[in-house]
C-alpha cells in the first residue's frame, strides 16, 4: 500500500508491505529497518536502522500527534484513495463553492438522501458514491436548496458529472 | 523550636519546603484548592487540607482560610514561598498576632522594602547607587524636565505604581519629553490609579545582578555569592545562572558589601536577595530588595551547599545562622532553567492541558525541583511555573554541557513547555560565550528557534514512520513492553469472574 | 579522540555512561538482549543493536556479537561498565586487537590483578599488609599446620578458587585443624575443581574500606578518597559512604599512600579501586584490585566533583588527567544505597515482576542513578539491581537524614525493593552513630525490621479504608485526577468514529 | 452496611454508609473524615482527617493488594454475609473433607447441577442455594462420585441439612 504522510509542510510518500508479519516501510527507495514497541500508554520505542527514538504517539481527529525530541508533530497519513483523488485533481471537487456538485471519481450511486426542493446546509450529507470499495459519502459544498437531483440510487456515474445542484442562500435573497 | 510548619503556597515550591521540613524531621502542613487536590505537594504533605476553589483570591491569598487551616493542624509556623502571600505584610503580622511564627522577614521590614521609595532611600543610605533619576517619582513636568537634563538623554519614563510596560516610554530628545510625559502620566493613572512616573536614566545592554543574602536574629547577616538572571522574557526570569560571567571580581566584591549593608541597615532577618542592574561598562544601580526565598534559590545552594529552607526555618526559631561568611566557598558552576508550561517559540503563550507523560532527568550534577505528575492536570489559575531544573558542573563548560544532556533526557508530554526553548539556549554561541543581557531573547529568538527547528526533516520522516507503524500495530501486532494493565480493567475482568463464580 | 561509545552493558551503568557520553558530545551505543528491548538504556542511547537473546551468555557475554555490533555503528570505543566482561582481560584483548579503543587498564593489568596470588604479592612488594597467611594457597596439611601457628589461633580456611562461602571453615583451636582443612579442601574440590585453600587469620569485626584511584597514560596517578562499604549483604554492598566514619585520619592517609603505589606499581590506566579490610583497632590488610568503575563511584563524584565516567574516557583517549592531586578536596558527606530488587526483610530474595508505578526521589542533594521505568518488566535474568540512590550533605548527620527523606519520597511498585530496609538502616541508632562493621546485617536485622513494622497497625487501618473506598467508589463516584486516556482507547473511540462518518 | 477488613493479621470492623453521595465509614465508633481520588492508573490519593496518604490500589484474586509507605498490605473485605456466615459457625462447611454436603446457612435450592452416579471433581459446582439475596454456588469439597442428592430445585431447607453426598476417590478403590 501506498502512503502519504503529510508532516510539518511535508509530504513523504512510504510504500507499505507486510512481509512474514512485520511490516516493511520503504521510503524514498529505501526501506530502513524499523522496529517499534510500545512502552506505555502513550510511549513508544522506535529503532530506524538502530538510530533510537522514544516517541509519543496519539491518535487525533485528524491523524497522529507524534512528540519527539521535545518537538510536535502532526501526521497526517493519506492513503491510496485519497492519493488517487488528488491526482485526479478532484480533490474536494464536491466541496467547491459552487452549486453544482458532481462526482469527484466514477462510482456507483447507492443511496440519495436529498430531493428536489429540500433545504440542505452546508456539510450534509446528500449521497453515497460507491467507488474504489469505499462508501464516499458526498457532502454539500454550501448551504440553499436542492434544485435538481440528477441521479438515482443504481446509477453507474463518470466522474465529473453533475449529481445535484444547490442553489445558495446568497442566491436565493 | 518549631514543631509543625504550614505551607501556605503549591506546587513546586511547596514541595521544596516539604523537603526540608522532613529532612529536620518536622511535619508539613500542605494547602490546597480544589483544583490542587491531586497536586504533588498534597500527595507528599503529612497533612493537607482544603482552604478553596480554584481561583487564588478564594484559597492560596485566602488569609483567614489559612490560619484557620493551621489551626485545624496545630501547625506553629508558616513558611509563604514565593509569590502569593509571601511578602504581604499584613499577612505576616496577622500571622504573628494569632501566635504563629513567621518564616520570613519581620512585617515591618517587609513593608520598609515593598514601598519603592523607600527601599531605593535606604538602599542610597547604605551607599548604594540608585538609577540616576529614580529616587521618587513625580506627576510635574517641570521636575521631570529637571531630572531629565540632569541624568542626560536618552532617559526613561516609568509608571511608580505598578510594572509590566504599562505607561513606559523612551525619551531620547528633550522635545519629546512632554508629550511622552503626559501619555505615560495618562496611561498610569488608568492602569494603576497613580499618575506619578519616574524619569530615569536608561542603563543600556543591563544585566540584571543579585546577591543573596542571610541574616539570624542576632545581627548576623551574611552573603551567599550572586546570581546572574539577565536571560528573561516580559521580565521575568527564565534561566539564572552562579556565578555571574560578565561582572568582575571587583563589582562581585563590592556588590556583596552593598548587599550586606542594606540587609543591616533593615535589620534584615532570614533569606533575602539584593537586585542590582549592571551595565555594560559594570556601572551597576540598586533595583529591589525580593524579601522572601527566591525561585532561584537552588543554583546558590548548589555551590555553596548550604540548605537555604532549613537555614530559613532555623533562623525563624531563633538560632543562629548555621554557618558563617568564612564558610561560604562557592563551588563550581550551577545554572537553573525554569521549565514554564508555555511555549518559548510562540511568543511563551501559556500552555494548559494534561501531563500525560513525564520522563525527569537525572544523574551527576542534576537536580529537578517540579510540583507535577503523570496525569496532572495543568490549569490556568495559577503561575505556570512546572518546576526547575538546576545543574552543577566543576566549570561553566561542564554545567552548560551538563544541562543540555538533562534538557535533552526531560519528556514532558501534554502541554509545551520552555524545555526546547532552553535546549537552544544552552546549544546558543553566546550564551555559551557567556555573553548576554537581558536583550538577549529580543536579540537571538529568531536564533534560538532556526536551532530547534534544523533537525525537523530528519525527525518529521522518524514522526511519519512511528505513526505508520503504528497504524499496522493494530493489523499486525506490535510487541508490548507496557505490561501495565489498568486497576480499573483489573477490576472490570475480577467483577466479570466473580459474578461468573457466585 | 573517541567519536564514538559502544556500552558492553545494560540498566543503570548504561544510562550513567551514555549520561557522560552525551554531555561530552560522543554518540553512544547501547547493546540490548531481546528481554531488554524496551529498556531505558536503549531508549537513551542514540543507537541501539541487538546482541541476542535474554540469557547473558547469549548476548551480554557474547564478545562476537558485542565486536559486530560495534563495526556495524562504526563505533570506535567500547565502555564495559562493571559485571559482564568489564574484568575480563580475554574481551580487553579482542577489543584492541580490531582496533577499537578500551575504556579500562590494560589487558596485561586486567589480568594481573584478576589473579588472587599476583595481585597480592604485587600489594605487599608495594609495601601494603595482606592478611596473615593469605599470600599463598595451598592443599598440604603441614603447611597449613606451619601457617596457622604462625598467624595464631582463631584462623580462616577459605577456597582458593572461588567465594560465596564454599569451602570456608572457622577453626579456633589446632586440634580441630585437621578435620576441617580436610573437609574445606574436598569441598573446595568439588565446587571449583581446585583444591587449595587459604589459611588466614580472621579479622574481627571488620570494615571494607576501597580507595578510589585514577591513572593516566602519562603516569600521573591521583587518589580520590575512600569509600566504607561495610553494610553488606551475602558479601555483597548495599550501603556506602564517603569519607567512612571509622577510620582515622592517619589510616586514611596511609591507605592513600598505598593504594596509589599499587596503582604505580602496575602501571595501572583509568579508573581502579583498592579494596581493604579494616580491623576493629585500625589495622588494615590489602584485599584486592577491581579494575573498573564501581558501583558506588557516584558517591566518589558527589563529594569530589569530578564526573568520573568522563575522565576514563578522556584517559582511554589518550589525555592527561584533567585535575590533579592538588585539585581533589572532597567536600561533604555523601552515602549510596543500592536499590535492589529483592525483599530486604525477606533474606533478600529476589523479587521479579512489572514496575506498574515508579516515583522517583529529587530536590537538593539527591542523585538517583536508576535503569527502570514504568511498566518495564523486572526479569530474572541478571543482577537484581534496579539503581542507585545517592545523597550529599554538608555532614554526615545533614546526609543520613537526606537519605532518609529521599527514600521516603521513593514510590516503586509492583516489585518488592531494597527501599524499606535502607531506610530503617537511615533511621537506625547504630548507623546513625556510624558504628557499624561487615557484621552489621547479621546483628541489626531483627531490629530494622521491627522498626520496619512498627506503625503496621495505623497503616494496616488506612489500608483497609481505602480498599474500601475504592470499593464504594465503583458504586458512587471517585474524583479521577488521572486525566489520562489510552492511546488504545482513543484510537478506538477514533475507529468507531470514522467509521460512522464514512 | 458492616464490612470485616482482614489486613495483617488484623481484624478491622467498619461500617460504610452513603450520606448525599458521599460515602462515610465508621471506624470503632468514630467516622474520619476521608477522601479518596484517583491519580493515574493504580494510584490513588487518600486523606484520612487531613492525613496524607498516597496509596496504590490493585484488585486482586482475594481482595486487594494496597501499597503504603514502601509497605504493601493485602487487604480482604467480608461482606455481611460472610460476616453471618462465620458468626454461625458454618463458613465452609460445604467445603469440609467429609463426603456430606450440608447447607451452610437456610436458603431455596435454585438449582442443582448433578445427578445420583456422576463424577465429580473437587470444586465442581454442584447447586445454586439463593439465601440472603445471593445466590451461592455450592461445590464439591472433594472428588469422587455423587451417591444420592437429597434435594430438588425449589426445596427450601434449614441450615445443616445434607444436600448431597459424595464417595470420594479414596473410598471408591
Amino acid at each position: 500500500m501506498i502512503f502519504k504522510a503529510l508532516v510539518a509542510d511535508r509530504e513523504i510518500q512510504l510504500k507499505l508491505r507486510v512481509e512474514s508479519g512485520k511490516p516493511i516501510v520503504e521510503l524514498q527507495e529505501y526501506s530502513p529497518q524499523l522496529d517499534l514497541v510500545k512502552l506505555t500508554a502513550f510511549s513508544y520505542s522506535l529503532l530506524v536502522d538502530g538510530q533510537s527514538h522514544h516517541l509519543s504517539i496519539q491518535p487525533s481527529r485528524n491523524g497522529f500527534k507524534v512528540d519527539i525530541r521535545r518537538r510536535t508533530y502532526h501526521v497526517r497519513l493519506q492513503d491510496e484513495l485519497d492519493i488517487t483523488i488528488a491526482k485526479l485533481g478532484l480533490k474536494d471537487a464536491s466541496l467547491n463553492q459552487s452549486g453544482k456538485v458532481v462526482a469527484p471519481i466514477p462510482g456507483l450511486v447507492t443511496s440519495v438522501n436529498v430531493a428536489t426542493g429540500d433545504k440542505v446546509g452546508k456539510g450534509d450529507h446528500l449521497l453515497v458514491l460507491e467507488a474504489m470499495k469505499m462508501e464516499n459519502e458526498i457532502r454539500a459544498p454550501l448551504s440553499g436548496k436542492v434544485t435538481d437531483v440528477h441521479i438515482s440510487p443504481g446509477d453507474t456515474v463518470e466522474k465529473g458529472v453533475e449529481l445535484i445542484s444547490i442553489k445558495g442562500r446568497e442566491d436565493l435573497k | 523550636m518549631i514543631c509543625k510548619v504550614l505551607i501556605a503556597n503549591r506546587g513546586e515550591i511547596a514541595v521544596r519546603v516539604i523537603r526540608s521540613c522532613r529532612e529536620m524531621s518536622i511535619p508539613a502542613v500542605a494547602i490546597y484548592s480544589e483544583a490542587d487536590r491531586g497536586s504533588p505537594h498534597v500527595l507528599m504533605a503529612d497533612e493537607a487540607i482544603c482552604v478553596g476553589p480554584a481561583a487564588s483570591l478564594e484559597s492560596y491569598l485566602k488569609v483567614d482560610h489559612i490560619l484557620a487551616a493551621a489551626r485545624k493542624t496545630n501547625a506553629d509556623a508558616i513558611h509563604p514561598g514565593y509569590g502569593f502571600l509571601a511578602e504581604n505584610a499584613t499577612f505576616a503580622r496577622a500571622v504573628q498576632e494569632v501566635g504563629l511564627t513567621w518564616i520570613g522577614p519581620s512585617p515591618e521590614t517587609l513593608a520598609l522594602l515593598g514601598d519603592k521609595v523607600s527601599a531605593r532611600r535606604l538602599a542610597q543610605e547604605s551607599g548604594a547607587p540608585i538609577i540616576p533619576g529614580g529616587l521618587e517619582p513625580t506627576a510635574d513636568i517641570e521636575a521631570a524636565k529637571a531630572i531629565a537634563s540632569e541624568v542626560g538623554y536618552p532617559i526613561l519614563i516609568k509608571a511608580a505604581g505598578g510594572g509590566g510596560g504599562k505607561g513606559m516610554r523612551v525619551v531620547t530628545q528633550p522635545d519629546e519629553l512632554r508629550p511622552a510625559f503626559e501619555r505615560a502620566r495618562s496611561e498610569a493613572e488608568s492602569a494603576f490609579a497613580d499618575n506619578r512616573v519616574y524619569v530615569e536614566k536608561i542603563i543600556e545592554q543591563p544585566h540584571h545582578v543579585e546577591i543573596q543574602v542571610f541574616a539570624d536574629q542576632h545581627g548576623q547577616v551574611v552573603r551567599l555569592g550572586e546570581r546572574e538572571c539577565s536571560i528573561q522574557r516580559r521580565y521575568q526570569k527564565i534561566i539564572e545562572e552562579t556565578p555571574s560571567p560578565f561582572i568582575t571580581q571587583q563589582v562581585r566584591e563590592e556588590l556583596g558589601r552593598l548587599a550586606i549593608s542594606i540587609a543591616q541597615a533593615c535589620r534584615y532577618r532570614g533569606a533575602g536577595t539584593i537586585e542590582f542592574l549592571v551595565d555594560k561598562d559594570q556601572n551597576y544601580y540598586f533595583l529591589e530588595v525580593n524579601t522572601r526565598l527566591q525561585v532561584e534559590h537552588p543554583i546558590t545552594e548548589m555551590v555553596t551547599g548550604f540548605d537555604l529552607v532549613a537555614e530559613q526555618i532555623r533562623v525563624a526559631s531563633g538560632e543562629p545562622l548555621s554557618f558563617t561568611q568564612e564558610d561560604i566557598q562557592p563551588r563550581g558552576h550551577a545554572i537553573e532553567c525554569r521549565i514554564y508550561a508555555e511555549d518559548g517559540f510562540d511568543n511563551f503563550t501559556p500552555s494548559t492541558g494534561t501531563i500525560v507523560e513525564l520522563g525527569a532527568p537525572s544523574g551527576f550534577g542534576v537536580r529537578l525541583d517540579h510540583g507535577i505528575r503523570e496525569g496532572l492536570e495543568i490549569t490556568p489559575y495559577y503561575d505556570p511555573i512546572l518546576g526547575k531544573l538546576c545543574v552543577w558542573g566543576q566549570t561553566r563548560p561542564e554545567a552548560v554541557r551538563r544541562m543540555a544532556r538533562a534538557l535533552e533526557e526531560f519528556r514532558v508530554v501534554g502541554v509545551q513547555t520552555t524545555v526546547p526553548f532552553c535546549l537552544a539556549v544552552m546549544n546558543h554561541h553566546s550564551f555559551i560565550r557567556g555573553e548576554y543581557s537581558t536583550r538577549y531573547i529580543d536579540d537571538y529568538l529568531f536564533e534560538l528557534e532556526a536551532w530547534s527547528q534544523a533537525d525537523t526533516e530528519n525527525l518529521s520522516e522518524v514522526a511519519a514512520l512511528g505513526a505508520t507503524l503504528f497504524t499496522t500495530a493494530y493489523e499486525s501486532k506490535l510487541a508490548d513492553h507496557s505490561n501495565v494493565e489498568e486497576a480499573d480493567s483489573n477490576w472490570v475482568r475480577l467483577g466479570r469472574e466473580q459474578q461468573v463464580s457466585r
